[in-house]
């Protein structure tokens, strides 16, 4: 199996933690995208942001997976938000009703690095 | 392409092949000159009945199911996608529009639920045929070729 | 791969679909981890067989026949192809080694004849066998697979 | 049908006509590699070289036309050679015997353009 489907780099900002996703987000990377964010998830205190500009396919296993990280983080009222959502993926997140969720946030991280 | 033709494609119901479908599925769509975004479109929809075959047809259990797609090329402009398995039929709701997310608080936003809405938001068109299995037919224009014959 | 495991491909018997048989050969041998250099050989050994089906098996004719590509996944390390059609069988020659160009002279070398030659010096093993047309079964193993295990 | 599979461009230097030939050449495009050669094989006071730098894939189609444009040149006492033949490429034509046949003339434009 290839190991190199989905990678995850994370990053510690002054009270930001951004995770930088790269690859393709399905069915088969699920589990792994979990437990990936789970500990990052417990964080309350932090802002959780999820960079996307690497990321090259989703669907709605991945679009499950970052609802279940909006209803964790707001249950705790923690700030979450993704950051530099491809067209392609934008697209899906527009269809799908997701985007409002995630553009409040996203509005307050605009200024991160290209 | 000259004629209609036909490619078919089986693999093991498990998450690791639903990739390898999507390859297959550009293979054929780029020899027909879609565009990328029509790719990208058909590339999810396809994964979208893969990912169901191999989630819900066979009970989730790898027990050696296949999930098998046919990729018919209609003339120049169409392909039609039947993505199949023998497993357990269901019954579709029918209505999908309200398993979106549009117009939800968080609160009642769930995961899951999304995947023959997306089907059907992506294609031009989408049946569900439950007989011995689920067969999910699908089909898509090239939205440059109706644009040609205006 | 967790288990053996086979993907079916089937492709009109028409020049245009071989390229689409190498793409799921590289979507197949880049999950099981076999090196550039030797996809790139599966690659032309496949090519090779769907070249000869199209060529020879229905006599160059367009007539809807179509080439048949299983590919066997068998444990971590080797994948085993076998390309079949149904069309006129042939007796293939012993001698495979005469069909290369080594040794001969510019007036003696042809183009053509090269291919079952190919198929054998890129794969580990190739068997031809010929009843209601003809099937081609090659198979190779990771490089690196061995070596790890010396 | 694609159209870019197989791309030809053609530069004419001081007696050498040289055709750098991108893509793959196999089957599919068997016809066209023949009728673009064609006219170029017919120029017998030119030199004729094939650079086959972005040539990706090759198969014994492909191998097969070059040995008809080699025994064309022959015939025609013209020279006739390949350049910049990538790895995997060398590898087939190792295999197959083609090498000797195309490296004489080769060595003879190894100062061409990178
Ligand atoms: N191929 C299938 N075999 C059996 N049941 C299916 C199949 N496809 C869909 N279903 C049923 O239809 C439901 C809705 O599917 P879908 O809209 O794709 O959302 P999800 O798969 O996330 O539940 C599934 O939960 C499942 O019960
Ligand atoms: N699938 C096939 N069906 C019928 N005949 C075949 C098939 N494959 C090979 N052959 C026969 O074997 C011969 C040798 O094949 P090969 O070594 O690939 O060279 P080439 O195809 O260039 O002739 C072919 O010319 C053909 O007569």
């Amino acid at each position: 199996m290839q190991t190199d489907k989905l990678t995850f780099r994370t990053e510690n900002l002054d009270g930001t933690t951004v995770v930088h996703i790269a690859g393709e987000l399905d069915l088969e990377v699920a589990s792994q995208m979990r437990a990936t964010m789970e500990p990052l998830m417990e964080l309350g205190d932090r802002k959780l942001v999820l960079n996307l500009r690497d990321l090259k396919y989703i669907d709605s296993t991945g679009i499950g997976i970052l609802i279940g990280i909006l209803k964790a983080r707001h249950a705790k009222q923690a700030p979450f938000a993704v950051e530099e959502v491809p067209a392609t993926i934008r697209k899906l997140f527009d269809m799908t009703g997701i985007t409002p969720f995630l553009t409040a946030a996203e509005s307050y991280s605009n200024g991160s690095p290209k | 392409m000259k004629n209609d033709a036909n490619v078919k494609l089986s693999v093991p119901a498990r998450p690791e092949f639903v990739d390898l479908v999507r390859l297959t599925l550009y293979g054929i769509a780029a020899k027909m000159n879609f565009s990328y975004e029509e790719i990208e479109d058909m590339k999810v929809a396809v994964s979208e009945a893969c990912n169901n075959a191999v989630l819900h047809a066979y009970g989730g259990e790898e027990n050696g199911g296949s999930v098998d797609v046919r990729f018919d090329i209609l003339g120049e402009d169409e392909l039609r996608i039947t993505v199949s398995d023998s497993g357990e039929s269901f019954v579709p709701s029918g209505d999908l529009q309200s398993s979106n997310l549009l117009g939800k608080s968080i609160e009642e936003i769930q995961s899951g639920g999304l995947g023959l809405y997306l089907m059907q938001a992506l294609m031009d068109s989408v049946e569900v045929r439950t007989q011995q299995g689920t067969a999910v037919v699908m089909s898509k224009r090239r939205e440059a070729a109706g644009k040609a014959s205006v």
